[in-house]
């Protein structure tokens, strides 16, 4: 081989406190280097045409350069030597800024230093190869997992820019969360009426099909090209035939369901629509309550329905979709607060959630909008708000703040005083988180304007008094006292976690997720939908907690890159990843079971079993060779070779 | 390239590209001062980390080696760290019984924002390896002369001669399924009364050649994996069919494939103690088992060897006489009384200090002759002509016979049988040197089951390999604190 | 089955009734309590308050007469004598600590004690619920109890022990078991005042006021307790906590041990009931006469 | 004098190390949320609400936290320990500011502390301790002779309480005695206030 190696000096970055002159004279005597500058800095324009004429003046057939990190410029100079003719990988990077100029204080150690670690640069060229990408076509669909209000915005964004959308949702509607909601901050307009149409049109798009009540079975494949099952869930109703007329509903004598879209704060029949601008509208039977499949005898429905949709053997169905992009807007939900047994662990009726609250304040709700105690069914006088219920709570092991707490707690205290002017609301918080636009204006509207009263501390415990109100005992740490009130109802703001089955579904998307349950994006700033799954993107809560505007955007954002990712008509494969040397494969499988991304298939070569990468799933980790023993599974570009010349150049 | 000689130590890295190299860089964009003497390779992950790297490096002089990854839960793979965390906390329970002191491997998760952790880790391990100074190294250690003294363990039941097996009902079992079958593994009379070889049984004929007893010493489920796709019968001892476990468990031989045939066994003799006892003869005159003790007549002179003296050291542990499963299976297991006693060879190492050790296999591997006899013997090693030993792509060995290179092989051998040595032994009993290598094995064997969940290869074809998979929470492994 | 036993200073003094219905019942149960010899007293709150030290010294002595008596298990019914134990015996394990300690007594304290419970616990060990329902010869259904722990029996849980220590539930089970009806007592963890009844009487006054007012207004019959300093301020001090309240309570506050022990017929007067300032003469009534005729029976 | 708080003045950075290392709580994690005020049984005895107490050694306020009445009144119920949301031991850091406090002569309660005394001065006499001992030695030392005057019929009335002492025997009283003394010693060695 005939190397280059470029000492940099980063203007006086590198060589204030590394005798660059010194580590290039050294670097010569390695083997195969047959060359070395030291540009004051190479990144430059001046720098990297430098390094392209040394290329062709000198036969270069690889190139070190000893300069910063890799994670800077690595791309930088893999096009310089590329642009020179040479392969991209026929390069390595010695970091000699971050790993040492910045960090060590003695020049001679320094020096020492980034000699050693041009060697180890040099030691790894030398066993480096050529590298080509691959392409493939690409499947121009995309899968949506959730629709709630985030799903629904990539959808519609996808499907307004010809893109086809497969929309799964596991309730019987879409709308997610934000359809349970009465009214949103901090503009204080209905949640039906802004949402409703953007459901209306999600059901009747040309490009997308709609899989309500349905999960994600299973996934496999790789970006441009999934496979995904989708489970359609048995509503014991075809959907086919039914209208979403509701006379089943009507006629049902299991009148006391628990009713789960209204959070419980109710009861419907065991054959339901859950709610009167339900997409799809469509009815479905609550096996668990149903008296003919519970006990084997009604069937009032099925003689009622003018359309004959009943079924009850319905079984869950399989339906398989091929697509190129999965989008995950799995959402949220609340976190188990009962495990607050000082505030009654769920015992007390008028302790209550938030999103319940949102229930009996809506004219859709149980109680037809009628604001009341659900002991007594009074009107209640005084209601307090406790903030940060399962939030910021490390005792819990929850230390995360919910986001948008604080500004519902708000609009709910003003929705109160609207229900009922009589009452007095109070809420304890510890911090009002009201970042957004016209957010903090609005909690102070509703001090100033509707009276609510705040009051900074936590609350330590909550009673029933014997005499039918509760004892919340606070503090006011802005006063230094400790405050009492007693309540008619309160209203704890619940902490949310990922959705339930958030983690299986990670599982079966190769993805991550963190220690509350929530997806992991590429980047925390600058890759907040992407995930380390090429082909797949996040939208909204499932991905961290944010509002309704943030969960829109995100879904909206999520629907560019899909929309980006169509935009070529083949992709590029990353060459860094594994490949077999099927000698050497003994068929163990001990690679297949280990792979994070399933990237390698059992594969029959002339009647014996080998294993195969395939190539477009591969992400290059390099687990299959740690794990395989012969050495016959190779990672691309960090082959065993390649590291062991390393370690051979340190230690020996 | 030395280090800075008296100023700095040898100190090698293996960074995940994703987090830890970025948290280094961060601690360098920050200014971080750190002492010089780490040195960095990086890897796309902390899955991709080999322990064998690791082991490389500390016997080829590194003073020091750190490993870092992304936190748990945070790995760019998904899942890269959960396995390295395993394998890793493997290695670093298994380099005291070599002698290495694991305090200079150390394996850590940072992420690329906590520079500052980095700086402060690098610096804590540095001055740890400083602290503890430069690492012994095997080829200037003083050989430890030869070593007396492993005390048998107690028996786990009583240990005889097999002499009333249903040997008979045994060959009209092979013969009533050998039609089907393209062979049936078992051993015969060697060549002599006191030694066995393989037996191919093909026709009816050569099962009146099968034999049991005593001197049934070998593991046949070695010849297993070359009859893969074919028909094939063997017959097993309760440790054998262990192998034949993992062997299924592994995809190297598939169910349908193998007629297992099995009786109880009541011990094998320890040949090595056996050659002792007769000395040099010429003539094996006769060989006579009565229930408990075999009676052998070499040149004329009479010698009684009873089992519970010269059973083989594995037998006296033995926990399953009789077969995992079998298809045909002849006979109870007796019972047997389970105890855990630590192997005699993997006690003597426990006794001693690190020094000792050191010196210990310093003297003990000397002897090699890198014959391989042990890898060849043993059931699990699948790899045959591939073995990394003697490849040049990969080439993680050099052909030079010095001290590391032949421990570097035992340490190959040892955590590629990680989670899958059953302790059958052959690998020892193989040796012509008579290294006692069991102990690596031994060693790893034990770390496995304090580690997950007691787990022990070889009884569940079924069963997930414990380095083939991971828990997010480990149950046993915790993190150390840094100081 | 015997038990090694510390009855804790209250016991002999002001508690005497809580020291003779806990033996009654624990012989009831076959539970044969063996007072420590010659055991002093745990220090009580002034002495942790003053120095841990000092504290953990006064315990290990006892503690170190309960490892020599090789009994497995030490019983106390007061709830500050068991912390102060328990926290000592974990003091003990910190090589430092248990040095600094081991320079206040007369020797070294042995290595290791025997476990440290309450009676309400060993009781609990000692038989189940079904066991306990089985020797009742006096049904309490008549009866409606405010269980209250104190906040001591549970808290630290990590010391104490003692379930969830927002919802201790062990008398509850121990009281149902004898078919009385245990209301979920919302203050049953909250603080009577403790050992401030002296130096800062409104303290007590008000804390006990606030317990007995929710109890009164739950309408119970009885406040049921199993700390002597909580039976103290809450019976003897009721006065203070009604002046404090500007109110009247007339609230039976009595031992579980009591409870039990009407429950398993014992006369009142083996229980002690005479001792209790607010009369239990209500229960007894409610009860009808069969208590007083079971205790001939005794 | 001004009533702003210099915190750089009175910052007491070796305070804070003191506390959490007595009590094994780490300062900076409080974040102020006030839920061991709202739950505090004594807060309204407090001269300074706990939360005030904990913000006050979190800044190193040394006096300000030494000097409190609260921390005398503090009655050791471990309600603020249970419920703080960032696990610290609150009621461990009251108990160490006391002792410190005690240790320092900077007892801002002498009844409480009188109290004290006047109990364990029955235990290191006898052994165990003696109510009627410890209200007679309460009543001369603070000089409140009425204390609980009111109670007393009722519970003479009741037999609870004892007219003597109960004299731990075989010499146990003298070795509870011994560990006082040797208390009392180490104390003076160690050059704090007993």
């Amino acid at each position: 081989m005939r190397i280059g190696v470029f000492i940099c000096h980063c203007g006086s970055n590198i060589a204030g406190t590394v005798d660059c002159t010194k580590v290039a004279e050294i670097a010569k005597k390695f083997p195969d280097v047959v060359y070395t500058a030291e540009p004051m800095y190479t990144c430059a324009e001046p720098g990297q045409t430098a390094m392209e004429d040394a290329i062709h003046e000198y036969r270069l057939d690889g190139v070190v350069v000893a300069s910063c990190s890799p994670r800077m410029h690595e791309a930088t100079f893999r096009r310089t030597v590329e642009r020179a003719g040479l392969n991209r990988y026929m390069f390595e990077m010695a970091n000699i800024r971050e790993h040492v100029s910045w960090i060590g204080k003695e020049k001679d150690a320094n020096t020492n230093k980034a000699a050693e670690l041009v060697e180890i640069a040099v030691a790894k060229l030398r066993n480096n190869r050529p590298l080509t990408a691959k392409t493939f076509d690409v499947t121009k669909k995309v899968l949506i997992a959730g629709g709630g209000v985030a799903g629904i915005q990539s959808a519609l964004d996808c499907a307004d820019g010809g893109v086809p959308v497969i929309l799964v949702e596991r309730e019987s509607t879409i709308g997610g969360k934000m359809a349970k909601l009465d009214k949103t901050f901090p503009t204080v307009d209905c949640s039906a009426c802004i949402l409703g149409p953007k459901m209306v049109d999600v059901a009747q798009h040309p490009n997308i099909t709609l899989h309500a009540y349905s999960e994600i079975e299973d996934v496999s494949g790789y970006v441009g090209n999934f496979s995904v099952k989708i489970r359609k869930l048995a509503t014991y109703v075809d959907w086919e035939k039914c209208t979403g007329c509701g006379v089943c509903s009507e006629k049902c004598p299991s009148k006391k369901t628990p009713d789960a879209f209204n959070e419980f704060t109710g009861t419907t029949t065991a054959v339901s629509i859950s709610f009167p601008q339900a997409i799809p509208k469509k009815a479905v039977i609550n096996a668990r309550h149903c008296r003919q499949l519970t006990k084997g005898k009604c069937g009032v429905c099925a003689k009622f329905c003018p359309t004959g949709a009943i079924d009850y053997a319905m079984q869950d169905s399989i339906v398989t979709e091929e697509v190129g992009c999965i989008i995950a807007a799995t959402g949220y939900d609340l976190m188990d607060w009962t495990v607050y047994r000082e505030y009654g662990g769920g015992a007390y009726p008028d302790v209550i959630t938030s999103l319940q609250y949102e229930r009996l304040l809506s004219s859709s709700g149980p109680t037809g909008g009628h604001l009341i105690r659900p002991s007594d069914g009074g009107e209640p006088q005084n209601v307090v708000f406790v903030q940060c219920v399962g939030s910021r709570d490390k005792s819990i092991g929850r230390p995360q703040c919910s986001a948008f707490c604080c500004m519902y707690t708000a609009k709910q205290a003003v929705l109160t005083k609207e229900h009922l002017p009589e009452s007095q609301s109070y809420v304890f918080y510890m911090d009002i988180r009201a970042p957004g636009k016209m957010y903090d204006e609005f909690t102070r509207r509703a001090m100033e304007e509707y009276g609510v009263e705040y009051i900074r501390g936590r609350v330590s415990a909550i009673y029933p008094d014997g005499l039918g109100q509760y004892v919340v005992m606070g503090s006011d740490t802005l006063l230094g006292e400790p405050v009492e009130i007693k309540a008619d109802l309160v209203v704890l703001a619940v902490g949310i976690e990922a959705a339930r089955g958030t983690r299986a579904l990670a599982e079966k998307l190769r993805i991550s997720y963190d220690k509350s349950g929530f997806f992991m994006e590429s980047h925390v700033k600058l890759k907040p939908v992407e995930t380390n799954t090429a082909g797949v993107f996040l939208a909204g809560v499932c991905q961290g907690a944010k509002d309704i505007p943030a969960s829109v955007a995100q879904g909206s954002a999520a629907a560019a890159k899909v929309m980006a990712l169509f935009a070529r008509d083949k992709l590029e494969n990353n060459p860094q990843i594994a490949f077999v040397d099927l000698r050497r494969c003994v068929g163990c499988g001990k690679c297949i079971r280990c792979c994070p991304f399933g990237a390698i298939k059992e594969k029959d070569i002339r009647g014996e079993t080998k294993a195969q990468v395939i190539e477009t799933v591969c992400q290059g980790c390099g687990l299959c060779t740690s794990t395989c023993p012969q050495g016959a599974a190779q990672l691309s570009h960090a082959t065993d070779n390649q590291i062991l010349a390393e370690v051979n150049a340190l230690c020996r | 390239m030395p280090v800075m000689e008296g100023k700095e130590l040898r100190i090698v890295g293996f960074l995940c590209n994703w987090c830890s190299y970025g948290s280094a860089d961060t601690a360098g964009v920050a200014r971080a001062w750190q002492p010089t003497d780490l040195r960095i390779i990086r890897v796309p992950c902390s899955g991709r980390v080999d322990p064998l790297f690791i082991v490389k490096s500390l016997l080829n002089g590194a003073d020091g080696v750190l490993v870092a990854g992304c936190h748990p839960r945070d790995c760019h793979y998904s899942a890269g760290n959960f396995y390295a965390r395993r394998r890793l906390e493997v290695l670093k329970r298994f380099l005291p019984v070599l002698g290495i002191n694991d305090a200079r491997f150390e394996y850590t998760w940072i992420s690329a924002s906590e520079g500052q952790r980095w700086q402060q880790m690098v610096t804590s391990f540095t001055n740890r390896i400083h602290a503890l100074g430069p690492a012994p190294r095997f080829e200037n250690a003083t050989p430890l002369p030869k070593v007396v003294g492993m005390a048998l363990p107690p028996s786990s039941r009583p240990l005889g001669t097999g002499k009333n097996a249903p040997l008979d009902d045994l060959k009209q079992g092979i013969k009533e399924k050998l039609p089907d079958l393209e062979c049936v593994i078992g051993w015969q009379r060697g060549y002599d009364g006191v030694h066995t070889a393989p037996l191919f049984m093909k026709i009816p004929e050569d099962v009146e050649k099968l034999v049991w007893g005593p001197f049934n010493v070998a593991n046949p489920a070695v010849y297993l994996p070359k009859f893969k796709g074919k028909k094939v019968g063997i017959v097993v001892k309760g440790c054998d069919s262990r192998s034949v476990v993992e062997l299924l468990q592994e995809h190297l031989v598939a169910r349908e494939d193998v007629t297992i045939f099995a009786l109880p066994c009541q011990g094998t003799l320890d040949m090595s103690r056996v050659k002792e006892k007769l000395g040099r003869y010429t003539v094996v005159d006769n060989v006579v088992c009565d229930e408990t003790e075999v009676i052998i007549t070499v040149d004329g002179k009479k010698h009684r060897l009873p089992m519970n003296d010269f059973a083989q050291v594995k037998c006296r542990l033995c926990t399953k006489p009789m077969a995992v499963f079998a298809d045909t299976p002849l006979g109870e297991s007796p019972e047997v009384e389970i105890a855990t006693h630590v192997p005699p060879e993997l006690a003597l190492l426990d006794a001693m200090n690190l020094d000792e050790r050191m010196a210990y296999w310093s003297g003990q591997i000397t002897r090699c002759l890198r014959c391989y006899a042990c890898r060849n013997a043993c059931p699990m090693c699948v790899c045959r002509d591939y073995c990394v030993s003697d490849s040049r792509d990969p080439r993680w060995m050099t052909q030079e016979a010095d001290v590391t290179q032949k421990l570097f092989f035992q340490a190959i051998h040892a955590l590629h049988l990680a989670g899958r040595c059953t302790g059958c032994g052959e690998c020892q009993r193989a040796c012509p040197v008579g290294i006692p290598i069991l102990a690596l094995r031994q060693q790893i064997a034990r770390t496995v089951e304090e580690l997950f969940d007691d787990y022990r290869a070889g009884f569940d074809p079924a069963a997930v390999p414990p380095l083939l998979s991971y828990e997010v929470e480990e149950k046993s492994i915790r993190e150390r604190e840094w100081k | 089955m015997n038990y090694a036993y510390y009855p804790g200073c209250s016991t002999q003094g002001a508690s005497t009734d809580y020291e003779k219905s806990t033996r009654a019942v624990c012989a009831a149960l076959g539970m044969n309590l063996v007072e420590l010899p010659e055991w002093n007293c745990c220090g009580s709150t002034p002495a942790h308050a003053v120095d841990t030290e000092l504290s953990a010294a006064l315990c290990v002595r006892n503690l170190d007469i309960a490892a020599r008596q090789e009994s497995e298990t030490l019983l106390t019914p007061c709830p500050s004598c068991l912390s102060n134990l328990k926290h000592a015996a974990k003091r003990m394990q910190n090589p430092e600590a248990r040095a600094r300690v081991n320079e206040l007594l007369d020797n070294p304290a042995a290595s290791e004690f025997p476990a440290v419970t309450s009676v309400m616990q060993g009781m609990a060990a000692h038989l189940d619920a079904k066991e306990i329902a089985s020797r009742t010869r006096k049904s309490l259904s008549a009866l409606t109890f405010a269980p209250y722990y104190g906040c001591l029996m549970s808290r630290p849980a990590e010391i104490m022990k003692f379930g969830d220590p927002e919802n201790p539930t062990l008398m509850e089970s121990l009281l149902t078991a004898c078919s009385a009806t245990v209301l979920d007592f919302p203050l049953k963890t909250a603080c009577c005042g403790a050992s401030y009844g002296i130096p800062e009487r409104s303290m007590t006054a008000r804390l006990s006021a606030r317990i007995l007012q929710l109890a009164t207004d739950m309408k119970v019959d009885a406040i049921v307790v199993a700390c002597p300093l909580c039976q103290m301020n809450l019976d003897l001090r009721q006065p203070q906590a009604e002046k404090a309240a500007d109110t009247r309570f007339a609230m039976p506050v009595l031992y579980f041990t009591q409870a039990l022990g009407l429950a398993f017929g014992f006369s009142p007067d083996t229980l002690g009931l005479e001792k209790l300032r607010v009369s239990a003469d209500s229960l007894l009534r409610k009860l009808g006469t069969g208590a007083a005729n079971a205790a001939g029976s005794r | 004098m001004s009533n702003i708080t210099d915190i750089r003045l009175k910052r007491d950075a070796g305070f804070i190390a003191e506390v959490e290392a007595a009590s094994g709580q780490k300062l900076s994690t409080c974040y102020q949320c006030g839920n061991c005020t709202a739950g505090c049984p004594a807060g309204f005895a407090y001269d300074k609400q706990v939360n005030r107490i904990m913000r006050g050694a979190q800044l190193g306020l040394k006096d300000d936290v030494l000097n409190s009445r609260a921390i005398w009144m503090c009655l050791s119920c471990f309600t603020c320990s249970l419920r703080c949301p960032n696990n610290i031991d609150v009621a461990a850091i009251m108990e160490t500011l006391r002792h410190m406090a005690r240790k320092k002569n900077m007892v801002s309660v002498r009844k409480v502390e009188k109290f004290w005394f006047s109990f364990l001065n029955t235990v290191r006499a006898f052994g165990r301790s003696w109510e009627i001992g410890t209200m007679a030695l309460y009543m001369l030392r603070s000089l409140r002779v009425f204390t609980d005057i009111d109670l007393a019929p009722e519970a003479l009335k009741k037999q609870k309480l004892p007219f003597k002492p109960y004299v731990v025997p075989n010499g146990g009283a003298g070795a509870v005695g011994r560990i006082f003394k040797r208390y009392r010693e180490r104390a003076d060695r160690e050059g704090v206030r007993p």
